[in-house]
C-alpha cells in the first residue's frame, strides 16, 4: 500500500498548477459576471498539457491515465476557479475510447471537443435512467433512441455543452436499454445557460430527431461507470477550490486583529478553519477511494465517487462560508475573491443530480450490500 | 399572558389601517430603482406617514412624535406591511440616530435636526463601522483633531454606510485623543454629507448591488457644535446608537420577510418535494426557528411595554433568522435547482444576500461572547488590549503581524 | 400585549417548585435505574396541589386553568426530572371533562388517575389515526371501537399507563370516525416497560375486547387538541430540564479552570452554552405561542404545539450533551446528574411520534396553508 | 498511488491468516465478563499471540517483536478482526506504555517488564489523567516526593484508568517540582500496583459499566529506579505515550466497530426506513464520514510506511468517527424506536459510551487549538499559565473562583 502520490502524478499536478498560474483567472471569474467574454478560453492550455486525452488509451492517441489523474487536474482547475470544459469532456473520452470511436484520436488531441450528456443510472428508489430537469424536483427521462436511429429528448443543465463538437448521450433504446449515442454538434440544438457561477459553461441541450452513432460495446456498467466519474471529478474540483479557500482564510486569520489579538487565535475562528480542514482531509481520503475503485473495485465505484461528491460538495459549502465569515463584511463585497467561492460552491452542488442524490446514493449501496 | 391587542389597541389600529387605506394610493412602490425619483418618491412618503403621526410613533410629542409605546410602533409596521407600503425611508435616522440626539444632543441639536429627519426631508446615515473596526467598533481611526479656533479637522475611512448617497447628515464616531485607552478617546459628531473633502463610494456586495457605501473623510472640517454628547464621550453615545439598533431590528423583524410562510410557499409550488420527507424534515427544522424568532419579537415587545430594555440575548433572534433563511435558501435552491440562482430570482438575491448578513453588525462569535458573559456570567475572555493606549496597542498589533 | 407570567402563573410555578423541592428526585432517577422501587410517588403531591384537575372545569371540581398554566408545572417537574403522571393524566382529564363524563370529579380530585392512549392525527402523508407500533419505522391503526362497544388493539409506549384507573382510548370507530372511549382499568392490559430513563412511566396497552363508554361530543377536533396538547406538555418538560442543564454546565464553567483559565472564557465552551440559551428562548417562545394558540387561535394550534415539541426536543437533546462535555470526562460517569439528563432527553424524543414526526407536522400545516 | 498489497504484504497476510484459522478454536470469546477468568483467558491468548509473532509488531526483533511495519501491524489486526478472535488484552501496554519504555527505559527497564508485557503475563495501566488534570495534562497534582534514601513517596489521584483493577503496573506521570512552571516540575514512574497504600474504584459509566477506575495512592513507596527517562523529564515522556496513543486510535480504528457497513445493516431491516429520503439521507451523511476517515486510516498507514510521523491532524479522524457514530445512534433509535434503548441493546451501549468518548482522551476542543496552532499555523490562545510556577497558578486559580 502507498497513498503518496507517485513522482509522474506530482508532475502532472505541478504543471497543472503552473500552466494555469498564467491566467488570471480569479478575477475573470468575477469580470465574467458582468461581461460573459472576459472568461479566458483555456481549451488551448488543456490541449497542450495533454489532458484531452488523460482518460483515452495509449492505443487511441490517449494517455492512458487513470480516474486519479484526472482527479488531480481537476482540483487544480478548482483552486483557481479556472472554467476548462473537462468535466463534460472526460467522461464523453473514456465512452469513445471504450468503444473505438472513429473520432477518438481527434478527441485524445483536443481537437475535437467532447461533451458528456450524462444520466443518473437507477437505483433503488428510482428505477429509470434520469437526466436534469429544467426546474423543480422531478427528474426526466433520459432522451430515447428510437428504432430509426435518431435521437429526442432534452437535457438540461449539462456541463460543458456551449461550443463542444460532439456530444455523447446517454439514451434509452427503444428496447429500453441503456445505450451512448455520440451526435454531432450540427444535430444538436444548445441554449446556453449561465447561473450564478459565470466559470461554469452550462447548457439546456435538445435532440429532435438527432442522427447519432451507436458506440458498441457500451452497455449499463459503462455508462454507470461515466456518471460516477464525473461525480468524481466534480468532487476533485471542489476539492481544489475548498484548499484555496482555507489557505486564504488561515492566512488572513494571522494577520487581521480585533480586540487585541490576530482573530485566528479566537476558537471560534480556529475551530472554524480546523473544520475546513477536517472536511478537505475526509475529502480527499474519498477521492483516494474512488481513484482506488476505478481501477481496482469496480463494485465499490459507486459509492466510493458518491462519497466524494457529497464530502466535497458539503466541504465547498462550508469552507467558501467560512472564508466569507473569516474575513468579516469585507469577505461579502463583490471585489473580494470569498464570493466567487461561494458562487462555485452554491451552483456545483446543484448540478449532475446534485449533492443529495450522491449522498442518497451512498446509502442506497450500502443498504443494498446489508 | 395575553398576545390578543387591548381594546385601545383595536382602536388604534383600525385608526392605522384606515389612514393607510384611504392613503395607499399614493404610496411609491415598496422597491423601487436605486435613483434619486424614487429616493423622492420614498422621502414625500415619509413625510406624509409623519404628518398622519405614523412615524417616530415612540418619539416624545414634544419633539415632534406620538409619544406611545412600542407595542403601537409594531402596530403601524404591521399594518404597514399589509397595506402592501413602503414603510419610512430613514429608519436609521428615525429609529437609531435620531434616539441618539434625544438622548444626547443639545437642545439646539434637537430643534435643528429632528424635525426635517422625521419627515424625510433630510436623511441620515451612521458612521460608526470602518474596515479595521467592525466588531470591535472602539478600535476606530478616523481621526478628528481639534482646531484653534474650536473646530475640527477629521480625516479617514468608514464603510459599511447605508444611504450614504443620498443622506443630508452623517452620525460618525472618531478618535479625539488616541493616547488613551480606546474606549475613551473618542467622540460623536454630525457631519454635513455635503462638506468638501467627503467622497462617497458605493460598495457592491456578493449579489453585485451596492448595498453600502465607503465614505473617505480628507481633511473635513467640523464646526465645534458638532459634537455630540461631549467630547471624549464618544463611546458611551455610540452605545445608545447600538441599543436603538437591536430595537429596531428587533421590532422590525417582521418586515425582513423572513417568514416561515413565504419558504413554505415556495416549496408548496414543487408537488414532488412537497411530499418529500427529507424536504419536509428540513423545512420543518427551519419553520420552527422563525416561528421562535417570531414569538420571540412578541415577549421583546412585552417586555419592552413594561419598561424593561432588553438585553443583548436579543441579539440572538437575529442570528436564529439568518441561519434559518440561509437554510431556507439552500433547501429552495436545492428543490427548484439552478434556477434558483438565476440573477433574476428572488432566492438569489436572499441566498447572496444572507452570509454577508452574518458577518455583519457585530458578528456572531462577538455576540456571543457578549450573551455568555453579561447574560450568563462567564468570565471573559483574556484581553489584551485593556487599558493600554490606542497608539501603542496599534504598534503591538503592527508587531504581530511582522512577526508571523 | 403582555407575555409575562400573571401573578397567578408565578404563584403556580413557584409552589410547583416547592412542592417537587421536597424530594430527592435526581437522586432517585438514578437509583430507580438499578432498582424500580426507589422511585417516589409523586401522584399525592399532585393531588395535593391541585394539578390533577388543573384542566378540568371549575363546573366540573377542577381549576378551569389552560394548557398554559400545565406546561408551567411541567416545566418545573422536568427541571428537577421528576416523574409525576401528568402527560398521561392531563390529556385524558380535558377530554372527560369536554364529555362530562360521570368519573371526571374524582379524576380533578386525582382520586382517580386517568391515562390518555393517544393518537396521532392524520396528515398529508399519513391519512389514517396512528398510535405508536412496539418497534420500527411504520406506525400502525389506532384501536377499533366495534358496533357492539368493544375496542380492540394495542398501542405501545403509552405514557403513565402503569397503575391509572381510567384509560382515555383514541379509537376509530366501526364507521372509521375517530372517537374516545373511557375504559376501566380492569378491561385493560397493561405490560409496564422501563426504557433508558427510569424517571418515565410507560406501558405497552392492549383491549381484547374492553367495555369501553364513549365519550360524547369528543369527535376529531377535540381529539387532535388533545394529541397536540401532550405534545406542548412533552415540550414544556424538556425546557424545564434544559434549564438546569444550563444553569448546572454555567455554573461548573465558572469554577472549572484549565491553562490557567476558568473554562468559561473559552469560546468553545462559551459559545456552545449561549447556544442552548438560544435554543430554551427560542422553545420558551414557542410555548407562550402554544399557550395562546390553545386558547385563542385553535387553528394553529396544531402548528404551535408541534413546533414547540420540535425546539424542545432538540433543545434538550443538545443541551444534556452539552452538560457532559462541559464536565469533561466526570460528566459521563454514573455519578454525575448529566447522564440522567441525557436519559431523559434519548428517550423522551423518541415517545408520542418523536420529535421527528412533530417537525413534519410543522412542515405539513404550513405546506397546507401556503 | 495504490491501496492493494504488495506481493510480500500478500504473503504476510496468508501466514497470518493461516494460524489464526489453526488457532482460533484456542480463543477465548471476543466479548466476554469482567471477571478474573475471563481476562486470565485473554491473557494467555495474548501470550500465544505474542508467541507466534502477532503481537508486538512493530517492537524490535531484541526485544521479543518482529520488527515489522505499521502495515503488517494493521494486517495482522484485520484478519484478526477477520478471524472473529479478540486481539491482545493489554492494547495500552504494547500499543503506548511498552514503547515509551523502548524510547525512555533504561536498559534494566526494557529487560525486566517488555517480556512479561507482550507476551501478557503482567498486564499494564495508564496512570496520567487526573480529575483537575485532563485535557490540560501538564496541571496533574500527584505528588512524589524524593526521600533521603533515593526512594520516593507518592500520594495523589489518578482517573479514567483502564484495567487497573487488573494490571501489574502503572506508568504514573507526577509532579517532583512545584516551584518550577507546570510542564517542568514532572516526572514518570513505573509503579507497582499491589504496593501498600494503593486503592482501586471501579468508575460507573453512563451505561452503568465501569469502563474505567479511579486508583488513589497514599503515601506509596517507590524505589529510586522506579523512575523512566530522568527526574524532571515527565512531561517529554509523557508526549512519547500520547504519540503512540494517536498511532494506536488510529491505526486500531477498524476494530472499533463503527463502521457504515454494521449501520446500514441495521437501517436495512426496515422495511419502511430503508426508502425513507429523510432516513437515508442522515444514512448517506454518516457513512460518507466513516468511510473517510477508513481511508484517512489508510493515508496514515501509508505515511508511516514512509517513515513519516502522524501530524495532530490524525485526531481528526477521532472527531470524525465519534460524531458519525452519535449521528448513527440518533438515526438508529429514531427509526426503531425506544426497544434501541434498551438496556440489552447493542444500540443503547453505543448511545451511552459515546457522549463520553467525546470528551475524554483531550477533548475535541483542545484537539481543534492544537491543530490549528500546529497544522494551521495560526496564533495560540493567550495563555496565562506560561513561566508561573505551578504553585503560585493553584493559588491563582482557587483565587479566581472565589472572585466569581
Amino acid at each position: 500500500m502507498n497513498l503518496e502520490l507517485t513522482d509522474e502524478q506530482s508532475f502532472l499536478r505541478d504543471a497543472a498548477r503552473e500552466a494555469l498560474s498564467r491566467v488570471k483567472t480569479v478575477a475573470a471569474a468575477r469580470e465574467a459576471l458582468e461581461d460573459p467574454a472576459a472568461l479566458p478560453d483555456l481549451w488551448p492550455t488543456a490541449r497542450e498539457a495533454g489532458w484531452a486525452g488523460l482518460l483515452v488509451s495509449e492505443d487511441n492517441g490517449g494517455a492512458g491515465l487513470s480516474a486519479f489523474e484526472a482527479m488531480l487536474v481537476m482540483a487544480e482547475a478548482g483552486r483557481v476557479l479556472a472554467g476548462i470544459e473537462l468535466l463534460g469532456h472526460l467522461p464523453a473520452s473514456s465512452l469513445l475510447d471504450a468503444a473505438g470511436d472513429s473520432r477518438v484520436a481527434a478527441v485524445a488531441e483536443g481537437d475535437l471537443r467532447a461533451c458528456f450528456v450524462a444520466a443518473q443510472p437507477p437505483g433503488d428508489l428510482e428505477r429509470r435512467w434520469t437526466v436534469e430537469p429544467p426546474s423543480g424536483s422531478v427528474r426526466v427521462d433520459a432522451p430515447v433512441l428510437a428504432s430509426d436511429g435518431t435521437l429526442r429528448g432534452r437535457v438540461a443543465w449539462v456541463p460543458d455543452a456551449p461550443g463542444a463538437d460532439v456530444f455523447v448521450v446517454v439514451a434509452t433504446s427503444a428496447d429500453g436499454e441503456p445505450v451512448a449515442v455520440a451526435v454531432d454538434a450540427d444535430d444538436v440544438s444548445v441554449e446556453r445557460a449561465v447561473r450564478y457561477d459565470a466559470t461554469r459553461s452550462l447548457g439546456h441541450v435538445s435532440f429532435e430527431g438527432a442522427a447519432g452513432v451507436l458506440l458498441e460495446g457500451v452497455g449499463a456498467p459503462e455508462l454507470a461507470r461515466a456518471w460516477f466519474l464525473a461525480q468524481s471529478l466534480l468532487a476533485a474540483e471542489s476539492l481544489g477550490a475548498v484548499e484555496t479557500a482555507l489557505a486564504v482564510s488561515v492566512a488572513y486569520a494571522k494577520e487581521r486583529f480585533t480586540f487585541g489579538r490576530a482573530i485566528g487565535s479566537y476558537q471560534a475562528v480556529k475551530h472554524s478553519l480546523v473544520e475546513v480542514l477536517r472536511l478537505r482531509e475526509n475529502t480527499y481520503a474519498l477521492l483516494l477511494y474512488a481513484g482506488w475503485a476505478y481501477m481496482d473495485k469496480p463494485d465499490e465505484f459507486a459509492l466510493a465517487a458518491s462519497a466524494a461528491r457529497s464530502s466535497a460538495g458539503h466541504a465547498l459549502d462550508y469552507a467558501s462560508r467560512a472564508m466569507i465569515s473569516v474575513h468579516g463584511g469585507i469577505g461579502a463585497t463583490w471585489e473580494h475573491d470569498a464570493p466567487l467561492f461561494f458562487r462555485r460552491a452554491q451552483l456545483s452542488r446543484r448540478l449532475l443530480g446534485g449533492v443529495g442524490d450522491a449522498t442518497d446514493r451512498v446509502a442506497s449501496e450500502l443498504l443494498s450490500a446489508a | 399572558m395575553d398576545l390578543n391587542d387591548t381594546p385601545e389597541q383595536v382602536h388604534y389600529r383600525a385608526k392605522v389601517r384606515a389612514w393607510l387605506h384611504e392613503h395607499k394610493d399614493e404610496a411609491p412602490a415598496a422597491q423601487g430603482e436605486d435613483d434619486a425619483a424614487y429616493v423622492q418618491a420614498r422621502r414625500a412618503w415619509q413625510g406624509k406617514l409623519a404628518t398622519a403621526g405614523l412615524a417616530g410613533v415612540t418619539w416624545p410629542v414634544e419633539l415632534g412624535g406620538q409619544g406611545l409605546g412600542p407595542i403601537e410602533h409594531v402596530i403601524v409596521g404591521q399594518e404597514i406591511v399589509r397595506a402592501g407600503v413602503p414603510d419610512i425611508l430613514d429608519v436609521i435616522g428615525v429609529g437609531m440616530l435620531g434616539p441618539t440626539i434625544i438622548a444626547h444632543g443639545s437642545a439646539e441639536q434637537k430643534n435643528r435636526y429632528l424635525g426635517p429627519m422625521l419627515h424625510g426631508d433630510e436623511v441620515w446615515c451612521q458612521l460608526f463601522s470602518e474596515p479595521a473596526a467592525g466588531s470591535d467598533l472602539a478600535a476606530v481611526q478616523a481621526r478628528a483633531v481639534l482646531q484653534d479656533d474650536g473646530s475640527w479637522r477629521l480625516s479617514g475611512q468608514k464603510v459599511w454606510t447605508t444611504n450614504a448617497h443620498f443622506a443630508a447628515h452623517g452620525l460618525l464616531l472618531a478618535r479625539t485623543d488616541a493616547d488613551v485607552p480606546k474606549h475613551k478617546g473618542l467622540t460623536m459628531f454630525i457631519v454635513p454629507m455635503d462638506a468638501a473633502g467627503i467622497t462617497i463610494r458605493g460598495l457592491r456586495q456578493i449579489s453585485g448591488e451596492a448595498e453600502f457605501n465607503e465614505v473617505f473623510f480628507d481633511d473635513v472640517r467640523l464646526d465645534a457644535d458638532a459634537v455630540v454628547g461631549g467630547v471624549g464621550n464618544g463611546w458611551g453615545t455610540a452605545l445608545t446608537t447600538l441599543m436603538f439598533e437591536r430595537l429596531t431590528i428587533g421590532l422590525g423583524s417582521e418586515s425582513l420577510g423572513y417568514q416561515a410562510e413565504r419558504y413554505a410557499a415556495a416549496i408548496a409550488t414543487d408537488e414532488h418535494a412537497r411530499l418529500d420527507p427529507e424536504v419536509r424534515r428540513r423545512l420543518g427544522e427551519l419553520c420552527v426557528q422563525l416561528l421562535a424568532v417570531k414569538f420571540t419579537g412578541y415577549r421583546m415587545l412585552s417586555a419592552l411595554q413594561q419598561g424593561q430594555i432588553p438585553g443583548p440575548e436579543a441579539g440572538l433572534a437575529k442570528v436564529t433568522t439568518v441561519r434559518a433563511a440561509i437554510d431556507a435558501g439552500d433547501l429552495i435552491a436545492d428543490v427548484l435547482g439552478p434556477d434558483a440562482l438565476d440573477a433574476e430570482s428572488e432566492w438569489a438575491y436572499m441566498i447572496s444576500f444572507l452570509p454577508g448578513l452574518k458577518s455583519a453588525g457585530g458578528t456572531e462569535e462577538i455576540l456571543r461572547n457578549t450573551i455568555g458573559e453579561r447574560v450568563l456570567g462567564l468570565p471573559p475572555e483574556p484581553r489584551l488590549d485593556k487599558g493600554i493606549p490606542f497608539s501603542e496597542l496599534r504598534a503591538k498589533e503592527r508587531a504581530g503581524v511582522a512577526a508571523t
